[in-house]
């Protein structure tokens, strides 16, 4: 055995690393199965500036969201740019979109096609989100926005003046927004938002960006970045924070609508969703016989409605990555444990 | 492992080939099997456009296009057809409404997917040896990508840079018609780029065996100009600014203040790094002095110096493995979603899911 | 002869490089560094030139003596020659819609044409595939080369090992007792993770930053002063 | 605002009138918007590289604790030639450039690739200019405790007028004051804030030029061994003992890179070793400008080794310049012809490693250098000797032995050393600022950063 491991073939390494990559996209797009996260603190951060906006004031909050990548970094951005949407439109927030990159708007239309038009139809453009579409100049477009947003945008990417859309009335600049949430590659952005917004006008400000960016804006977090999203790894664990809030918080709806107090049927919805299975027998048991059957099946649905594909991307594309990167741990591991048993044979002779 | 691959046992190769054997066996099958596999479908919109003055075009639809003529029969104008690539599910829906819709099945189009997914596998091929079809994807590479660069740097070198400086009615006439031409002062400033298109013709006599020297000159220019370039930039860009970005307190007060200890421990732990940070650049410059062996007390310094430099490829290593994991999984994901319609994350082709059911079985 | 090869090749060398230089601190001058930038790019484009005639010289000859893969070098030329025709002349490419009378104002690659095909359909997975080779690459040079043979090496190891490990999920289980508030909470993987690129590769990246820039400018300095000239063909 | 008013319009039904008018009165004055301030003036900054000016102002009689800051505001009066709109628009286009390059070097896609793929993605949505040159543009906004500002990013060849208004707490903005006198932000001949740096220059440049001179007045010059270079000579050796080619891989990048100059100077070396083994060497290269100097450098090594009849112009060729066109070829062809020895001198990127775990396989020895620190590591871990950043630059001088060429070598050390210098004073100031809090030395510090250093 030893000898067959000292003299391995790297084709057998390659075969295994096919193998570690390949299955798992097979598998995760054959069932729609993916991987549980395990939230970081970050990524929970993130989640709760989100989920919280607005509370303190007490109204329906006003979100910027500033999607500032291209298509080359889609591939690691769109993920959490989607589950922000999704975020945000089920928690009933508004969303202002910008971009301080040109091919932004781009971006922007993707998210709102993938989430707003396809699951939230019943989202009205102009009174639950705008497109204020994409401005040149970097940092100064943060700056002029903080005093006056009208001075940079006058219209939308329709080309609507600003005053004749229903939400843009009560705001005037950046104090008028209850978080900015921002995803980035590069320059301007999150640097730039937390220099000159964040921290200028004390505006609290969640990020998500690539993994190159990532170590570069971690001393910032938790005094002027208060969530931070890094590479596809981030995206996975925001990803699935959202998902797992959203089944549980259309369940506690039905179950409050089924004449369950609010905090019980929140806490009901919470343990319903971590057990999605035992739903079912749930529904048959005493605690449910003030539901209708028109409920308990709804909640049945919900429980057992595979996700869509969209929601899933990223923790689809954490599946290869995970395991590769054990595959990765495992081979130096076994080239250590080989080398170690070589030298001790070496030593005796 | 051994540093060059020894031949391999018969058993082994009997393994790969019922691998390759299962792998052959289990596409053929695919084929075989529901909608089947590897089409693109586009649809065709016509385009129209008239002339309504000099040099100014106006698309138009059908029955815009139609009155136009009618009413300018002289008036020049333009039509033709462009195809764009539908989700198969575009054209499935088609055929369930009982066809007769525009979308149809794009030959060339099914062709290159095939063609792309054979390339891609021939690379693959690589890994595991050497081999014809590998010999001649890479042949194929080579001659193809030669000739892409080449008609890049015409299209968007050549012609923006010199021949619109220097011919601009013609490549505003032929090649370019959006480009703004120049004043005669402008113009006359534009005579400038004669000197790289004399260089440039310089640099061809290489071809001529008794005209190489003549090469030397526009090298020797490059090469010049690029070094007074450089020595300006690196010397701003990074050795004032990795200096300057260096230079920072190693007393750093911690930003957990929540408990006296906390606020002591987390002041400790950032100072820390602060210093380390500080004595980790100092200790790699050492490393890289010349004039010095590295014996004795340098040699110490310099051993750290090499630490530090282990721990940084180390995490520079660790840290670019999963992008380089990403770019693997989007090649898989080319073959199983696009070419072998065995998953459909992005909802191409509902219609079909259930084949890859079929599979999965 | 003499003159013509070596003299005045380093003289061009020597005073383009002290002019650019100049050009740097004269505020007037500021854009011959653009310039000179421009400039180059067309010489590469000339170059092209020379490379696509080597590139057909090197393969016709190995055709003409039918020596080991002459088919393949057939290959290579059927390639070139076809890619560059369509390339070139735009073949199948719509006009851009603002001026539809001229032909050639279309986009190079604009979906449909020919040129396009042949960058989507071959030389978009070819070089999309060999980069992702490197996957393969990754774990091969991980089990060969991450060996602890001595202190060095376990430092390479152990910090790869620990990125790797951090960056997934199975690595943020592995130190997830450690409360994340407490004083220890830096040690969990994912924040360790953090902590090194932020000093130790910060540290090594600004030391090899600076050395490089101090190995450029005295390279410079040597190719301006005509000291180092091997490029011209006249090293010792 | 808006809360205060109901405060305090209700107790004044029950309560005194005196309440009612004075908080009337509080609310009055807040509502109107604040004073403009006075005194505008703008002048060119002197003695800079052009597109900076002045504007200075005396503070707007409202109390400061009433204003937010003030605006700045700039007005452009010049034309716009249309060669200074080519200008402009070139400028971004570079500047897009380095964005990209900087975005994406990290994923190891070489420039050139990365520009392609940005062009197409922004062929795909172009950019729409927004620019409204004749309109009052925001420059900015500062705290209202400064009278002065310095407006950067202006075009040095035209004409501006300047104007600044007050911004109230409650974001209120004051009438503009009268704008300036147009001013024209020139170009001094010379650019004093790069003074540091042409010291600096001068200063490497002195240390490197006087060691060559001591060297060639013969003062011997000891340079500590390097383990890669001590290699190359072993490496050469074998492949002539083997009977097998050596590859040397000058980097993916074009003459323009300054570690291609140093690799071909490298290849001048390795090649006339080759030359006095008789070993055969084989270049293939990624630019066809790096192939006309590799072959001009191998010719005199032959020559210079006195077997010109050895050299064969055919063995050093251009493949393409594609990046992963390039390393397909290499790649197969190490496979079939499995050289004895590979040397990677150059810039590289992503192919690195391809490279490095093919020619591995065939168990070739392998030396690398190269200055792309995203590189270094998979060369390190892949490759028998890495020559790591400075010392490929030290290479060259190292190999050829000449005294004047081992002189620069001292002279780079004593960049080193004044680079150490500046940032062991610089943290130990900085850090007993910190510790005391002393604004005298964090001007020191300020000073030493953004002066000495700053350019």
């Amino acid at each position: 055995m030893m000898n067959f491991l000292n003299t391995l073939d790297r084709r057998w390494i390659f075969l295994a690393m096919a193998l570690c990559v390949g299955v798992p996209i097979l598998v995760i797009g054959l069932t729609g199965y993916t991987f549980p996260e395990t939230p970081t603190p970050l990524a929970e951060a993130f989640f709760n500036e989100v989920d919280t906006a607005g509370e303190a004031k007490g109204r329906r909050a006003n979100i910027l969201v500033a999607l500032d990548f291209d298509p080359a970094s889609a591939g690691e951005l769109n993920p959490m740019a989607v589950s922000l949407v999704h975020q945000c439109a089920q928690k009933g927030h508004r969303m202002y979109f910008i971009s301080l990159w040109p091919v932004g708007p781009q971006m922007i239309m993707e998210s709102v096609d993938k989430v707003i038009k396809r699951h939230y139809p019943e989202m009205v453009y102009g009174e639950d989100y705008v497109n204020l579409g994409f401005k040149a100049g970097n940092e100064q477009v943060i700056k002029v926005m903080g005093i006056d947003l009208t001075t940079e945008f006058r219209t939308d990417v329709e080309g609507t003046t600003l005053s004749k859309i229903p939400m843009m009335q009560g705001i005037t600049n950046l104090e008028d927004f209850d978080l900015i949430a921002e995803i980035s590659a590069g320059y301007p952005g999150s640097k730039e938002w937390v220099l000159y917004a964040a921290t200028q006008y004390n505006i609290p400000f969640v990020s998500g960006m690539t993994g190159v960016q990532a170590p570069q804006l971690y001393p910032y977090f938790p005094n002027q970045l208060q969530g931070l999203l890094g590479a596809i790894k981030g995206a996975a664990e925001y990803e699935f924070l959202v998902n797992n809030w959203v089944r549980e918080d259309a369940m506690a709806k039905v179950l409050e609508a089924g004449g369950f107090p609010e905090s019980k049927a929140m806490e009901t919805a919470a343990a319903l969703a971590s057990k999605p299975q035992q739903v079912s027998t749930w529904t048959v048991t005493a605690e449910a016989s003030t539901l209708g059957p028109e409920a308990k099946t709804k909640l049945i649905e919900l429980a057992t409605a595979p996700i869509p594909g969209e929601y899933l991307e990223g923790q689809r594309r954490m599946g290869p990555q995970l395991f590769a990167h054990l595959l990765m741990v495992f081979l130096i591991i076994l080239g250590n444990v080989i080398f170690f048993a070589q030298r001790r044979r070496g030593g005796g002779a | 492992m051994s540093a060059v691959s020894e031949p391999m046992s018969p058993r082994q190769r009997a393994t790969w080939a019922v691998i390759l054997g299962v792998c052959i066996i289990l596409i053929v099958i695919r084929c075989f099997i529901g909608e089947g596999m590897g089409k693109v479908y586009v649809e065709p919109t016509n385009l129209q456009f008239g002339e309504l003055s000099a040099d100014t075009w106006k698309s138009m639809d059908q029955s815009e296009f139609a009155t136009f003529v009618a009413s300018n029969p002289d008036a020049a104008t333009e039509q033709w057809t462009q195809y764009d690539s539908v989700p198969p599910s575009a054209y499935f829906e088609q055929q369930q409404q009982g066809g007769g819709g525009s979308i149809f099945l794009s030959w060339p189009r099914t062709i290159g997917l095939w063609l792309a997914a054979f390339f891609t596998l021939a690379i693959y091929s690589f890994l595991y040896r050497d081999n014809p079809f590998y010999k001649f994807a890479e042949s194929v590479v080579v001659g193809v990508s030669a000739a892409y660069a080449m008609v890049v740097g015409f299209w968007d070198t050549i012609v923006p840079n010199l021949i619109q400086r220097l011919l601009p009615q013609f490549a505003h006439d032929h090649l370019t018609p959006g480009m703004t031409l120049p004043t005669d002062a402008a113009q006359f400033n534009n005579l400038i780029f004669l000197l790289p298109l004399a260089l440039g013709i310089m640099l061809l006599c290489r071809l001529v065996p008794k005209g190489a020297w003549m090469s030397l000159w526009p090298l020797a220019f490059i090469v010049g100009t690029m070094a007074g370039l450089r020595i300006v930039g690196y010397t701003e860009g990074d050795l004032l600014s990795q200096v300057r970005d260096t230079i920072s307190p190693v007393y750093v007060p911690g930003a957990d203040t929540s408990t006296p200890f906390m606020a002591v421990w987390t002041t400790i732990w950032s100072s820390v790094a602060a210093c380390l940070l500080v004595i980790g650049v100092l200790c790699c410059l050492v490393y890289f002095f010349f004039s010095v062996e590295h014996k004795g007390a340098v040699g110490g310094v310099a051993r750290v110096g090499i630490w530090y430099l282990m721990i940084t490829f180390g995490a520079a290593f660790g840290f670019t493995v999963m992008g380089r994991i990403a770019l693997l999984a989007a090649r898989f994901e080319f073959l199983f979603d696009d070419w072998l319609w065995l998953i459909d994350p992005n909802q191409k082709r509902a219609l079909v899911e259930t084949v890859s059911m079929l599979m999965c079985l | 002869m003499q003159i013509l090869t070596r003299f005045i090749p380093l003289l061009i060398t020597g005073i383009a490089g002290l002019v650019m230089i100049i050009s740097a601190f004269i505020p007037y001058t500021s854009e011959w560094g653009q310039k000179a930038g421009q400039f180059f790019n067309i010489l590469a484009a000339f170059a092209f030139v020379l490379g696509g005639g080597n590139l057909l010289k090197v393969h016709l000859k190995k055709i003409s003596d039918q020596s080991v893969g002459w088919g393949y070098s057939g290959v290579v030329l059927i390639c070139f020659i076809a890619t560059l025709f369509v390339g070139l002349f735009k073949i199948g490419a719509y006009p851009n819609p603002n001026f539809p009378n001229v032909p050639f104002s279309g986009e190079t690659q604009g979906t449909g044409s020919w040129f396009w095909w042949a960058y989507e359909y071959v030389f978009k997975p070819l070089t999309a595939t060999m980069f992702s080779i490197l996957a393969f690459y990754v774990a091969s040079a991980a089990f060969r080369a991450f060996r602890a043979k001595n202190f060095e090496a376990i430092l390479l190891l152990g910090t790869a090992f620990i990125i790797l490990l951090g960056s997934v999920s199975a690595g943020v289980f592995v130190t997830n007792w450690i409360p994340n508030d407490g004083p220890f909470g830096d040690l969990r993987l994912e924040n360790l993770r953090i902590y090194i690129m932020q000093v130790f590769n910060t540290a090594g990246t600004r030391a090899i930053m600076i050395g490089i820039a101090l190995g450029i400018a005295s390279t410079s300095l040597k190719i301006m002063l005509g000291i180092d000239r091997s490029f011209l063909g006249s090293g010792d | 605002m808006l809360q205060m008013k109901k405060r305090n319009t209700l107790p004044a039904l029950a309560c005194a009138t005196f309440a009612v008018l004075v908080s009337l009165l509080a609310a009055s004055v807040e509502a109107a918007p604040p004073e403009p301030p006075t005194n505008l003036a703008a002048i060119d900054k002197p003695w800079d590289g052009g597109g900076v000016v002045f504007v200075t102002w005396d503070a707007s009689t409202t109390p400061i604790d009433q204003l937010q800051g003030y605006e700045i505001l700039a007005k452009d009066l010049g034309q716009t030639p249309v060669e200074l709109a080519d200008q402009t628009a070139e400028q971004a286009d570079l500047e897009a450039k380095d964005q990209t390059e900087t975005i994406l070097e990290g994923e190891g896609v070489a420039p050139q690739e990365a520009r392609q793929r940005a062009r197409i993605a922004e062929e795909a949505d172009p950019a729409v200019p927004v620019v409204e040159p004749t309109t009052w543009q925001s420059l900015g906004i500062i705290s209202a405790t400064e009278t002065s500002y310095e407006a950067t990013g202006l075009e040095k060849d035209r004409q501006y007028i300047f104007t600044v208004r007050s911004i109230g707490s409650d974001k209120s903005l004051s009438m503009m004051t009268t704008p300036t006198e147009p001013v024209v932000p020139e170009a001094a001949w010379f650019n004093l804030s790069k003074l540091p740096l042409l010291i600096a220059l001068c200063v490497i440049s002195f240390a490197v030029l006087l060691f060559v001179v001591l060297a060639r007045g013969g003062m011997p010059m000891n340079i500590r061994t390097i383990a890669g270079l001590k290699a190359v000579d072993e490496a050469v050796g074998r492949a002539t003992e083997m009977g097998r080619s050596i590859l040397y891989i000058n980097g993916i990048q074009d003459m323009d890179d300054l570690q291609t100059v140093a690799g071909v100077t490298v290849l001048g070396h390795v090649s006339k070793t080759a030359a006095e083994y008789d070993a055969k060497i084989e270049v293939p290269t990624s630019r066809s400008l790096v192939m006309t100097a590799a072959r001009e450098t191998v010719q005199s090594s032959y020559f210079s080794a006195g077997r010109p009849d050895a050299y064969n112009p055919d063995l050093i060729y251009y493949v393409t310049d594609e990046q992963f066109g390039f390393v397909a070829y290499v790649s197969g062809m190490m496979t079939r012809e499995k050289p004895a020895a590979c040397f990677y001198m150059g810039s590289f990127f992503a192919e690195s490693l391809i490279l490095a775990e093919t020619g591995n396989s065939v168990g070739a020895i392998q030396i690398a250098g190269t200055a792309n620190p995203s590189q270094l590591p998979f060369f390190v871990a892949a490759c028998d000797y890495t020559l790591i950043g400075e010392e490929f630059f030290a290479a060259s001088a190292y190999l050829s032995g000449q005294p004047d060429q081992l002189g620069s070598l001292k002279g780079q050390d004593i960049g080193k050393m004044l680079a150490g210098l500046f940032i062991i004073v610089g943290v130990v100031l900085a850090t007993i600022q910190a510790i005391t809090g002393s604004s005298g030395l964090e001007d020191a510090v300020n000073y030493l950063k953004e002066v000495i250093l700053g350019s």
